[in-house]
């Protein structure tokens, strides 16, 4: 089984890297970007993986629940 | 003969470095903001460490597109003399004007501590001098000799891919590796899990060197070790002579 | 504009205001006040911002002394003469309750904090310390241990995170670990910069027509009432009090630090302050307050990082990394350039007036408009009624124990191990001016613009505190002093953060008043003014208060290079010294916690007259070049002082020690006793009947222990002996707490 | 214009943090994780934004071919 988390800052959380990195591509030639956010993705290889023990792990282990939300996709 | 110190958002070793070449060797050393456009008057350039841009993204990802940067890499192409230390080190990987990358040391954890590291190449520009130190002990460049220098660091885990890991060695780009106390290159050595024990290289032309140890902060007996000014004493006397 | 809601008792009581307080705020405003008034207010009148249960203790510290150039309280912090012209400020903050939510930004946003205090009085931040307070983190892998674990671990992630990235080196502080402080950990950060007399910057809004401007991060949702919060119970709703979680960005920060002292060189500002606690509200009326002047603002001019915001969340949020500061008309030209240059945020957001009023405006209408001195000057005042609590157990005959265990056991205890795992995880020598690292009594620091050399510690037994609070607090104080003794430097000033349970009741209240005044009476033995500090309140997990902990910040001088000394034995064959008595007593003490498994007896009794005496005595031997090493008996006494003395250097050192003549106290007591006022010191062989003469002629008791050398330590006592390698025991006190922390489960 | 950056660690550069992740699952109960590696996720929101721009900046901004391989993903 293959997993995929993705864990984003809250929207209301301040991205401190993400105002960097928007500022750095306006500088870029990009102009007109309005807004970066900046995650983490996880790509995990189980053997085969129990669904709802992942669900824990990415609230427990994965992401901090305080500043981040978390999205997690299984393919079989 | 004068020497600049590139000033980034977020340097924070700029102070050391400019201490340590004006009131340490009385060089005549100017700080030079990142959205200046040139370092053309320089003889010798120095990126220092700290976290230009916040280490946002990647460290030194940012920084290396400063506009400064367009001119120090035409100096550098030029066959100027530059020196980049810990964060400069990462911002010369950056850039490409050193091969290779750095990236988040292998405990995951932020490293400060003295290490030893051992001079592999003593015919580089920047690892060749003899310096005396306070009491008047001679400290002279020699292969195999071993310098006391701290890192700190979260990102000094160099990596490359196998093929240039081959070309630099064949070049002798590879100035330091991390060493036991007797100078051996052990895994037990390496604080960081950097490739082959790699702590400082140079550019192909040998004009380029990065390092992740902090010569500055080693040139001073009451800081522990004076080992850092046989790297300064090289670079200045090299650009000295390109100088005339 | 947004409805706001109406106020109702309900929503009175929500944010904490009593009704008496209501009727107060009543009568400042001659009328009700509306919602955002009502959250300025909450604020103001929080514990935190205004000290209204510990302001009547704070008043009996020494806040004066010869070289005091700015008093605590006065402004962010205190300032002290160093000679030549050059001032140190310096101060501790806490920032338990959000290190106790989220640990790694709870204690970078407390360490961005108190270096804006820094740098708001126009100095330049030079280092760090940090002190911490964790539950325990080793044995069984329980919920609760791996619980402490994860904070121990996020706390030092985030100290490291701020503190590295912005380049001021964390070069000294302490940790403890003791079941007191599960759930509730104790994160107090402290930082000194240095200035000229001629720099230092002033918080006040001075000039009537000056501009204000707002400089620095955008205001967002962050920590909306996060003063109120640090106010409160952490109870278990209030872990789910997300809105209080604050994100640092240390990058912006140091972009501000250089923005705003290169403003401040530029003679441009008439006045400067941080925002912290409660943001906007509070820069805005104490700067007023102080100035004895009023301050009007447009909220439609802060720049703002999430649209729709009300009055009320701009009012009150508490995004870091924002300064407000009092231009001098004429010269706003000179502001927009440094901040563009830097490319932070800025802009005008009002203008100081003569009337008093802190006014806050959106556009065209008032939103809030209030006395700004009643405000900030006039919160109620509480004399919380102190009961004692019972004496505490005696500690009656102890069991045997074998001292050959004990020692290594000692040393493994987390609150006494080497602290390398955390300290090596801070960058501690940026600034190329640490001349004596982490790891020894106290930290020495060459200060190269002031050409000066500073040792600086912190330090609190809140183990003796919980069992004597007045006594332990003095001995925090002696302590720090005499850590700074044995590196050679004369002490200057203190910094104290008082960290207690919840005040309303009588026997936490009694505690820190207890505290309180044994600090403030050692402070004056010692000659050291309090230059400021901080108060933490209602640390309390559902098991109960935290143990007082009264934690002591002190910095001292150095006179020449020459003087600095360190800890650690530095070769073989030297004549090892103890200056002091061998003591005796046990109740307290780690070797009891540790090996007994109790907290309990009377702790040791400071003598000033004996405890000055032995560091004015450890200073001259220093001065007059004689001493090679010296460590004084803190944690684990005497045994464990010559141990860390043999294990703390670069390579370690054995010593055969003999003491046979102290008589047959028991093992323990012997080895283990915690009496105070003792320091062990290393002298050249050919050196030791001088360095004798001397300290006894100083009035010390002094006594020859024995030798540096070999691959043990060994100590004997008439029959007794008890060796132990010297490896070994470098093994248990290096490795343990890294050991704790990177076991896995 | 919505764009979305995924940075992944390639193949032959080893990636510490994937592997310290990767034990912490095995010990938290999924003793069957073969392999995590983890990269970045990169929210991008611009006014209208040229994708080919958008190419070039992910090779030499967002991304570090020494070590890294990028994904862009836009939604209009
Ligand atoms: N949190 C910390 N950060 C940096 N250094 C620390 C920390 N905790 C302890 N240290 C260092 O470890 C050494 C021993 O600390 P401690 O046992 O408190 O010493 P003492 O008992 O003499 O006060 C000191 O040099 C102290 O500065
Ligand atoms: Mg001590």
């Amino acid at each position: 089984m293959k997993a995929k988390v993705t864990v984003m800052p809250k929207k209301s959380v301040l991205d401190p890297q993400g105002v960097a990195v928007r500022d750095a591509m306006r500088h870029h030639g990009l102009p007109d970007v309005r807004a970066v956010r900046i995650g983490k993705v996880m790509e995990i290889e189980l053997e085969h993986g129990d669904e709802a023990r992942l669900h824990e792990i990415c609230r427990d282990l994965l992401s901090n629940p305080v500043i981040e939300d978390y999205e997690l996709q299984v393919e079989r | 003969m004068k020497a600049a110190v590139i000033r980034f958002p977020g340097s924070n070793c700029d102070q050391d470095c400019y201490h340590v070449l004006k009131n340490g060797f009385g060089l005549d050393t100017e700080y030079v903001w990142h959205k200046e456009g040139s370092v053309e008057q320089f003889d010798m350039i120095v990126l220092p460490g700290g976290f230009s841009y916040g280490d946002y993204l990647r460290c030194g990802a940012i920084a290396r597109y400063s506009p400064v940067m367009r001119s120090v890499a035409a100096e550098a192409e030029r066959g100027k003399l530059v020196l980049g230390i810990c964060n400069g080190f990462q911002i010369l990987c950056e850039a490409r004007l050193l091969p290779g990358a750095l990236i988040r040391n292998r405990s995951l954890h932020f490293i400060c501590e003295h290490v030893h590291t051992r001079l592999e190449n003593m015919e580089t520009a920047f690892s060749h001098a003899e310096v005396t130190k306070s009491g008047g002990k001679l400290l002279t460049a020699r292969t195999g000799l071993l310098l006391h220098m701290p890192i700190a660091h979260g990102e000094g885990n160099y990596t490359a891919d196998a093929e240039t890991l081959r070309e630099i060695n064949r070049n002798k780009q590879v100035v330091l590796r991390y060493a036991d106390d007797h100078g051996a290159i052990t895994g037990g050595a390496n604080p960081n899990g950097s490739a082959e024990n790699i702590a400082g290289i140079t550019n192909r032309a040998g004009n380029v060197f990065g390092l992740m140890p902090h010569p500055e902060r080693a040139c001073d007996p009451l800081l522990g070790s004076e080992d850092g000014k046989l790297i300064f004493q090289s670079v200045i006397e090299s650009a000295k002579k390109a100088a005339k | 504009m947004t409805q706001e809601p109406a106020i109702t008792p309900e929503l009175i009581a929500k944010h904490g205001i009593t009704p008496e307080e209501y009727e107060r705020i009543c009568s400042i405003l001659g009328r009700d006040p509306n919602f955002t008034e009502l959250g300025i207010f909450s604020v103001m009148w929080s514990e935190h911002c205004s000290y209204k249960n510990s302001k009547p203790e704070l008043r009996k510290f020494p806040t004066t002394g010869p070289g005091v150039l700015v008093k605590a309280g006065e402004e962010n912090a205190g300032v002290i003469d160093i000679g030549d012209g050059w001032a140190i400020a310096f101060k501790m903050e806490s920032h338990n309750h959000p290190s106790a939510i989220e640990p790694f930004q709870g204690a970078a946003t407390g360490v961005g904090g108190i270096i804006r205090d820094i740098f708001t009085m126009g100095a330049r931040p030079v280092f760090s310390l940090n002190s911490l307070r964790f539950g325990p983190i080793t044995g069984n892998g329980s919920a609760a241990v791996a619980n402490n674990r994860r904070l121990f671990a996020g706390v030092v992630e985030g100290i490291a995170h701020y503190g590295n990235c912005i380049g001021i080196p964390t070069i000294g502080g302490e940790v403890y670990f003791d079941e007191s402080y599960e759930g509730n950990p104790l994160v107090n950060v402290f930082c000194l910069g240095v200035l000229r007399h001629e720099e230092i910057a002033r918080g006040g809004a001075v000039g009537v027509g000056n501009p204000v401007f707002y400089v620095g991060a955008e205001t967002g949702r962050d920590g909306l009432a996060g003063a109120a919060f640090a106010s409160r119970d952490l109870t278990e709703e209030s872990k789910q009090d997300r809105p209080a979680v604050q994100v640092g960005d240390p990058f912006r920060e140091k972009l501000l630090l250089e923005a705003c002292l290169e403003l401040l060189a530029s003679g441009a500002v008439a006045g400067i302050q941080d925002m912290g606690a409660a943001g906007l509200t509070c820069s805005t009326c104490e700067t007023a307050s102080r100035a004895g002047t009023g301050v009007e603002i447009d909220l439609n001019k802060v720049p703002k990082r999430e649209p729709d915001m009300t009055p009320y969340e701009i009012m009150l949020s508490e995004s870091q990394e924002r300064m407000l500061i009092i231009v001098t008309r004429g010269r706003e030209q000179i502001v927009r350039d440094i901040f563009e240059k830097w490319d932070l945020p800025y802009a005008e957001v009002g203008v100081v007036k003569d009337d008093g009023m802190m006014r806050v405006c959106v556009g065209g209408d008032v939103v809030a408009q209030i006395p700004a001195h009643k405000l900030a000057e006039d919160a109620p005042i509480y004399h919380r009624e102190a009961s004692a609590r019972p004496a505490p157990e005696p500690l009656g005959t102890l069991p045997e124990a074998d001292p050959l265990a004990a020692l290594p056991a000692l040393l493994a205890h987390p609150s006494i191990a080497s602290k390398n795992w955390v300290y090596r995880q801070y960058d501690h020598m940026v600034r190329a001016g640490t001349c004596v690292l982490p790891g020894s009594d106290a930290a020495v620091f060459l200060v190269r613009e002031a050409d000066k050399i500073l040792a600086a510690t912190s330090d609190c037994n809140a183990l003796y505190c919980a069992l004597d609070p007045r006594e332990g607090a003095k001995i925090a104080v002696a302590e720090a002093a005499r850590n700074l003794a044995c590196s050679g430097a004369r002490p200057l000033a203190v910094t104290d953060n008082l960290n207690f349970g919840n005040p309303y009741k009588p026997e936490n209240f009694w505690q820190l008043r207890e505290c309180v005044e044994g600090l403030a009476e050692a402070c004056r033995e010692f000659g050291t003014p309090v230059t400021g500090g901080n108060v933490s309140l209602y640390n309390q997990s559902p098991a109960g208060a935290v143990d007082p902990t009264p934690t002591v910040g002190m910095v001292g001088i150095i006179h020449s290079p020459a003087h600095i000394t360190t800890q650690a034995f530095k070769g073989a064959g030297d004549a090892i010294l103890l200056l002091g008595d061998i003591g005796g007593e046990m109740g307290g003490s780690h070797y009891v916690k540790v090996i007994h498994g109790r907290k309990a007896g009377t702790p040791p009794r400071l003598d000033y007259a004996k405890e000055k005496r032995v560091q004015e005595a450890v200073r001259s031997l220093i001065r007059m070049g004689l001493v090679r090493s010296a460590h004084d008996c803190s944690e684990g006494g005497l045994a464990v002082a010559l141990a860390e003395s043999c294990i703390s250097g670069a390579e370690a050192i054995g010593a055969e020690i003999d003491l046979t003549r102290f008589g047959n106290l028991p093992d323990g007591e012997l080895l283990f006793n915690e009496s105070q006022s003792r320091i062990v010191i290393s002298v050249r062989r050919e050196n030791a009947a001088a360095a004798l003469a001397l300290a006894e002629w100083q009035g010390v008791p002094t006594h020859r222990l024995g030798f540096t050398g070999g691959k043990h330590l060994r100590i004997k006592s008439g029959e007794r002996e008890w060796p132990w390698l010297v490896s070994d025991l470098h093994a248990a006190w290096w490795n343990s707490i890294g050991e704790a922390m990177e076991a896995n489960g």
